[in-house]
């Protein structure tokens, strides 16, 4: 059933670092997103976040905005993801995170979504915009359908506000590893690591880093110290680049096997 | 209802809150305690006032409008003139208190985010006003459509940004300017241009709009001994209307109207009446009444005002709807027009399309009322800037 | 001094006067008489400033200007707000006043000349307002330069005639309106827009501006408890110079600055400075210094701001340079483009160019003296209408 | 020497009206205004209006406007103009009243004007823009000159005004037919003939009457009361449509004596 907790724990056991990657859903199509997902998966890929398109991407850079518009544009809805996501259960166990903006989550109401998300076999979901403060109102519905709410630290996260993140936080922290929005800045390892170092020091939960990663030789820096490291930007511009080539799902599993292994 | 909302979180009933990215989370709880702190500081309310009055030009008249009302043949009505503003709207009255604020903050940076530029240029202002650096975030077709505005912050010295992103209007502006922010929120200032945003916005820029009202109370007392009858304000995010209505909001026996832009109708897609039009969702950082498809994608708002031209609406708007202290109607484009041409020609006032939505209310109002009955309209602009429109509509 | 000037018939000592067809002379005698009737009429002067405060929005501010202040390292500088004033200049005040003027004199139609459009708005801004008809001469080549003017004229119900005369501009302007007054003159009152004319023009605008210097008068004496060392104000046809200066006539230590403009240069023929690069003449009415060659022929002015381009001066003005009362300077279109933009970026305020004529001078005067002085400008109008005459000098 | 009182006494000896044409001087050239001053001393015109152009002739119609900044392209001065007086003089004796604004005079100097206009032959001198209240400038020259400053009645003129205007009048007293700037309305005569009629209860000056008239019936109707007519706008504009014809002072000169004699 918590197949977040039981990932980290395997991987742990293994002495891995687990690599989690992004992809839009719906970009270019609900099916391709599966093949992709199911190409990650066999390319070694151990989580999976799933981002549910929104009109208004306030958090994130050129590419994801440009993919969401796509998948919108394609007719993606958050039902056809939860429909894609139980097509994916029926065959793989890997944790699907679905990572998105509250509104849509919103009008399809978030008790429903609760229900449904867990019936389709979803592990967690990460809200850009419900910080702790406004998380009330989905949680009490996902934590009683035993969705991992996950919670994301910035770097302008202080230490007060980690703590009460941190102790109610589930499945594994989010650390952005920028100042700024999805795939526009360089992470600065040394900042990184003093910080996950802090994170550390207040939960035993896996702590992943996002937001900034492209290069293999990032990942496997900021793996040393951290329990799992986010490709997302990376992956979305890689698969729009060649949507039209019928070896996407190869390039992609390439690319991405190819960080898997550094890690 | 006392001074109770929002409360501790932003919240006015279900609406408002602080729904934003948490790298943003720190700054807003900053921001928070600095006005909170602020608004019981006696030398900044003071700073403030000079400013408001001295650079401003505050008071505005409340203008009693005689031949507007005669031609009406029902209730007297009076314009609070926010259009003799410096810069020539009431955007100025905010844009001032933020800067002040961000002063107070030690912050040397300001951005924000602008539709018809209104907003726009008075940001561009107050940076220039306290030297602070300054970018503007407008969409590349609004740039397009409104370009004395552009030039105005040009010469103001801001840097006016181009957003391409999703419509190229108003709103990818704000999405734009947010992002902008999330990546500079250790030193720079967002001056959020309405009485949306994550809270403390809504709060903040209904304090420093209330100006309007408090001052329209106290004119109208001494004009007329007692309270208007019916106040009239257009709502793009609702600060103008806010600003007018908040003095107002425990008062007996005042009916208070907020015009939402109809556009081309209501029965069309084509408006911006998020109240009246959309249904409750969360956009740029607050729980509101917003337009959108069944599946949470935010629509795109139509008006020929380019400053109601929004597809959310204020959060403290959607709790006054909700609690039916104020009653929000509609006004069409064409209207609206033909309000502008009516004040201009009646009182030698060009109003600024936005504000010619409340003075429509008023002319649909105002034969059906007594004539000892009284009205006041919020007239939140100057329409030099709407020339261009005007024209292109054929009105002229 | 005293009030004894202009003697019965317009004389300013040899200047003013009422140069006049045959045709418009019992008119004008007519309106003498009747502003004569007004300017002692308690009802008229309280209507008026009635109009002045609650429509025009006065007071304007005088606004101490900090950064301007602080950059120029020397005399504490004031900005006189006229720019705030309803339509964007000090023209309103003498609208208001003529129109009010018709009103009592049971004239229906009123007309009016333009060059840069400001007064062609506040005329018909005030015919609007009390209901007149109105049409507004101008310059094809103005029309066509000015256009978000002859805009807003339009909105506002006015005629906006072109006139294809001469070199097209405003001296072309208003010899047509003449013209037109000529065969009209029975139920017309021509609203002429500045200190010019025939007498009781230049007396009658001076009277109605002279709100600006009283105002000023005051609110220095509660800021600072005395009056301005220097006062500085641009001089087109010179009404937001006389209303400046008139009401420190008598003062004594109070040294005053007319900055007319020296477009290209002095030593070119490419400007406005009628006292500084003119011969005493008659044109329109009055005598006065006049661009003119060796046979009396007016000779076309040039300025950058539309507004100042005016191949003469007010006889009052006039008589001040005979009397030394004050003293006359230019400025050239350079050195104003650069207060322009000066003043947008230190202080958040975009002046009018002919505004920026005097903030010009300022800035030569300011840094020679010493901080405890004290400069007062007139800040006529804003600089909106100017946008798209900087970008065309490449400023931005 | 008083060429005007001279000229109206021998018409009025003849029972005959004065015809007064107006030339704008130099349009096109002053050598063609001398030509057609005597073609039209030949055609039977009894005073001839010389206008001094300006630049800005705010009591013109558009014809005589063109017709003055025609006159100033082509190099046409005042001292120009005295000039070809005088030459005028040396073979005739033709009344010649100057007509014009007053700022060309001031530039040259009222004193030198009044000296220089009467060595050259002037007879009179009409000032537009040089009311009553302001003639004295020039007057204490040119009565000194003994040129006569003659005086201009608008239909707008009241009563108290025309008495003080004809009290100090000389030459004749030029009544505008029309409230408007000059070849630009129909008069009427009936109004005309009215007011003409309360002039002359106050002056024993002829009356002559102009500013609209065109037509030789006009002229003929106008001639009953008045005791000249003066013709403007109507020779200007036919000087410009055949300036380039070389028979154009027999055009003028034609046009004209068919007015003489409808009088
Ligand atoms: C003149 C004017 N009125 C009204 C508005 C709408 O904004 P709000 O509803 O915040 O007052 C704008 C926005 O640009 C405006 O420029
Ligand atoms: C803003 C402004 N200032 C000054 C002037 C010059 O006129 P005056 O010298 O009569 O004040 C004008 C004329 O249009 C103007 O618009």
């Amino acid at each position: 059933m918590k197949r977040i907790e039981e990932k980290f724990a395997a991987l742990r056991a293994k002495k891995e670092k687990a690599l989690i990657v992004y992809l839009t859903a719906g970009d270019p199509s609900l099916d391709m997103t599966k093949k992709l997902i199911f190409g990650l998966e066999k390319a070694g890929v151990d989580i999976l976040e799933i981002g549910v398109p929104f009109s208004d991407p306030t958090a994130d850079g050129p590419v994801i905005q440009a993919a969401s518009q796509r998948a919108l544009k394609a007719g993606t809805t958050l039902a056809g993801v939860l429909k894609m996501v139980s097509d994916v259960r029926k065959v793989s166990e890997i944790p699907i995170v679905l990572f998105g903006y509250f509104n849509p989550i919103f009008a399809y109401g978030v008790k429903k979504f609760a229900l449904d998300a867990r019936k389709a076999g979803v592990d967690g979901v990460l809200v850009v915009d419900l910080p702790y403060e406004e998380a009330g109102e989905l949680r009490i519905y996902t934590d009683a359908s035993q969705i991992d709410f996950i919670s994301l630290i910035a770097p302008t996260t202080d230490k007060e506000r980690l703590s009460k993140i941190a102790a109610s936080a589930a499945g594994f922290l989010y650390y952005i590893s920028i100042t700024g929005i999805t795939g526009t800045a360089t992470p600065k390892i040394d900042n990184i690591k003093t910080e996950v170092g802090k994170i550390r020091k207040i939960t035993k939960l896996p702590i992943a880093v996002g937001f900034g990663i492209s290069k293999p030789q990032q990942a496997k820096e900021i793996a040393r110290f951290a329990d799992g490291v986010v490709i997302g930007s990376a992956v979305v511009r890689l698969i729009d680049e060649n949507k039209n080539n019928r070896d996407l799902v190869e390039i992609i599993s390439g690319y991405v096997s190819e960080i898997k292994q550094a890690l | 209802m006392k001074q109770t909302l929002p409360d501790k979180n932003g919240h006015f009933g279900i609406f408002g809150g602080r729904y934003a990215a948490e790298t943003l989370m720190p700054a807003l709880i900053e921001l928070e305690k600095a006005y909170e702190a602020a608004r019981q500081d006696k030398n900044f309310q003071k700073e403030f006032a000079w400013y408001q009055r001295e650079y401003a030009g505050r008071a505005t008249p409340l203008y009693y409008a005689r031949r507007m009302t005669e031609s009406l043949h029902g209730a007297k009505i009076y314009l609070k003139r926010e259009d003799l503003n410096h810069t020539g709207s009431h955007k100025i009255n905010n844009t001032l208190g933020q800067a002040l604020l961000a002063r107070e903050m030690g912050k040397k940076k300001v951005i924000a985010e602008t539709g018809a530029g209104q907003h726009g240029v008075a940001t561009a202002t107050v940076a220039a006003l306290f030297g602070m650096e300054c970018k503007i975030f407008m969409g590349e077709e609004d740039i397009r459509r409104q370009a004395p505005n552009v030039f105005r912050m040009k010469i103001l010295g801001a840097e006016v940004v181009p957003v391409k992103s999703g419509t190229a209007t108003l709103k990818d502006a704000m999405n734009e300017a947010m992002r902008y922010w999330v990546g500079s929120v250790r030193d720079t200032f967002y001056i959020i241009g309405t009485t949306a945003g994550p809270h403390p916005y809504p709060r903040m820029v209904r304090d420093f709009q209330s100006v309007i009202g408090r001052e329209t109370k106290k004119q109208i007392m001494k004009m007329e001994g007692r309270n208007p009858d019916v106040m009239i304000a257009c709502v793009g995010g609702g600060s103008n209307a806010m600003g007018t209505f908040y003095p107002f909001r425990d008062e007996k026996n005042v009916a208070m109207y907020g015009v939402e832009a109809a556009g081309l109708g209501m029965n069309t897609s084509e408006h911006s009446a998020s109240i009246n039009g959309g249904k409750v969702g969360v956009l740029h950082g607050n729980k509101t009444y917003l337009l959108q498809d069944a599946f949470g994608q935010v629509r795109d708002a139509y008006s020929i005002a380019a400053g109601l031209d929004y597809p959310g609406v204020g959060p403290e708007h959607a709790y006054f709807h909700a609690t039916k202290k104020v009653k929000y109607v509609t006004v069409t484009d064409k209207e609206a027009v033909a309000a502008f041409s009516f004040l201009s020609r009646k009182e030698g006032i060009i109003p600024a399309l936005e504000s010619a939505h409340a003075v429509a209310y008023a002319m649909k109002m105002a034969p059906k009322m007594a004539k000892n009955k009284i009205i006041v309209v919020c007239l939140s602009g100057r329409g030099d800037k709407d020339a261009q429109t005007i024209i292109e509509t054929g009105a002229l």
